[in-house]
């Protein structure tokens, strides 16, 4: 037998449901979970409306995405060919560029010499620009060897833009630390003094 | 059989513009060259690289410094390798080079595959989409800005790039000033009581355009002002007609 | 019994259903319904579909809305009152404010009239006050100069906003030289008028 209060709680759970879906469906950009948490103070009852959205989206032609502990809704990639709708045109990025990217992702947070080493050439002017531009790559702490260089690190829109809901969710990213090719003590031609660790 | 191989590949188009930097060289040779990385045959590779950066250099195609470099050091290691080993040190350190070399490319190769793959997602605002009709609430007046790091970046970098470039050099021109064709007027003027047209005021050794534009307009100004103060009397007889000027005191 | 031809129809129904509501989701304006009758010819199922929408959406913190017979979701009016929601009013910070904040960040301490002197302007007394109000900037401590002027310095809110962990991480001078941001030919050809004369 639902009690009074029982009811009450659940009306009340319903409306604090919509609260939360009405807000990250409002926003093209994912919503935090703190901001969220202003609105529902009780993380077991937010946690709660979080999976049952999730469940509730996930035969629908739009999906709720977790990106980095922020919430969005997203068109389902299912339909993807069907939707030939106003993609936004942009120039398709330059083999350095991607490649860079990979290497900020995979090895971050990374500097810019760590890069060129990976890939054995020196990065062309703008390579960074275009990726800072997009907001796909931020500034990192920086590094405690001399010259205190600048690392790079991926963004949340990097994830969103990739649809993956946190960095452990790379492509291949087990396979790539598992075979040691995220190590960073081997150089060949190394402009920064090799660590013997 | 490897330089018959080589003729029938396309990556010996005998260019370095499709490759990005030795080692992505060295990966496409060893794809090439079915050279297996898993037993690096550092030998058969360093060969087919150099032979290949000799044909560029002999073409006097242009070669980015690196190439060079990495040339230099598979030379060195192609001599050490065929040295006769002379003590275990040697061997040790011939093997420690050709380890980094192979990891190197690993590495490289594990990227570009993975950097294939990432790219082969699905990707936002081409397969799937955000909102296309945000409704924003008005948590506070912070997120009705939207400056982006990138933004903000470029902002200074503009400005520091600014004031590093823009030093102005105004041309020396000769140009007159109100004040002093004031100063002139009233020499000039002085127990002047006949009508005088105001193109005898202007200094005759005007040497261009803009300078006899100058002198002009600030002399009119200043025969206004002159008029003004109870200075000067001033007449024109219709429009466009002459101006002239006469003191009054 | 449900024939093969039924099943078929029914997978179809399904896949149209999240095409039609991907479609209005996506869309920057309500989507008339002669668009939506390009993606599904048969007018019968686009009805169903969109009655189908409407009613799963009507329990919903988001509802199907029919503005003169086009199509887009909103926030239901029944939880708006708890939301305060506004029409997004995109203002970009002034340039003047940009490039206040900019100076700020890179050579805070920093007084007033230093920035003038930086920007080659005199500063008005509302390019300040935004920032102050954005909560981006806050008084730093007095030069020991005559005077003792103000200083001003940027607050954690700022780091906050552009996703600094801290101030170390602004990429620094070179780090801008390097990414090609300070790259001079591109200033060359900025978006100052070609003044002629």
């Amino acid at each position: 037998m639902k009690t009074d209060q029982d009811k009450i709680n659940e009306i009340d759970f319903h409306i604090k449901q919509k609260i939360i879906e009405a807000l990250i469906f409002a926003s093209a950009e994912p919503v935090p979970y703190s901001e969220l948490k202003s609105r529902v103070k009780d993380t077991n009852v937010l946690d709660q409306i979080l999976k049952a959205l999730e469940n509730d989206y996930s035969a629908r032609g739009v999906n709720l995405h977790v990106i980095n502990n922020s919430y969005a809704f997203r068109t389902s990639s299912e339909i993807s060919e069907y939707l030939n709708i106003e993609k936004e045109v942009s120039k398709p990025l330059s083999r350095a560029a991607t490649e860079t990217l990979s290497i900020i992702a995979y090895h971050q947070p990374v500097t810019r010499s760590e890069i060129e080493n990976i890939r054995g050439v020196s990065l062309s002017r703008g390579t960074i620009d275009v990726l800072l531009e997009l907001g796909w790559i931020q500034p990192g702490p920086r590094k405690s060897t001399p010259g205190n260089p600048l690392t790079w690190k991926t963004s949340d829109a990097f994830l969103d833009h990739f649809g993956l809901s946190e960095l452990d969710e790379l492509p291949g990213i087990n396979d790539l630390k598992n075979s040691g090719l995220l190590d960073r003590n081997k150089i060949i031609f190394n402009d920064e003094p090799i660590k013997n660790d | 059989m490897d330089n018959l191989q080589s003729q029938n590949t396309q990556i010996l188009s005998l260019s370095l513009d499709g490759f990005e930097g030795p080692i992505d060289l060295l990966l496409s040779l060893a794809r090439d060259h079915k050279i297996d990385l898993t037993k690096l045959s550092i030998l058969k590779l360093a060969e087919q690289y150099l032979e290949f950066l000799d044909k560029i250099i002999s073409k006097d195609i242009d070669i980015a410094a690196e190439y060079l470099v990495m040339g230099a050091w598979l030379a060195f290691l192609k001599s050490k390798l065929l040295l006769p080993i002379e003590n275990d040190d040697n061997l040790e350190n011939i093997e420690d080079l050709s380890e980094l070399l192979e990891f190197q490319m690993r590495r490289l190769e594990a990227i570009q595959n993975v950097s294939k793959t990432l790219f082969k997602r699905h990707q936002l605002g081409v397969h799937f989409f955000k909102r296309g009709n945000p409704e924003i609430f008005n948590v506070s007046n912070k997120f009705q800005y939207n400056l982006s790091l990138y933004d903000l970046i470029k902002t200074y970098g503009n400005i520091i790039t600014k004031s590093d470039n823009e030093k102005i050099t105004i041309a020396n021109t000769r140009l007159f000033s109100v004040e002093n064709a004031i100063i002139r007027l009233k020499e000039l003027l002085k127990g002047s009581k006949d009508w005088k047209s105001l193109l005898d005021f202007i200094p005759n050794d005007i040497k261009s355009e803009l300078e006899n534009k100058s002198a002009l307009a600030s002399h009119f100004v200043a025969s206004l002002e002159l008029v003004k103060e109870g200075n000067a009397n001033i007449k024109q007889d219709n429009i466009e007609d002459e101006i002239f000027l006469s003191s009054k005191s």
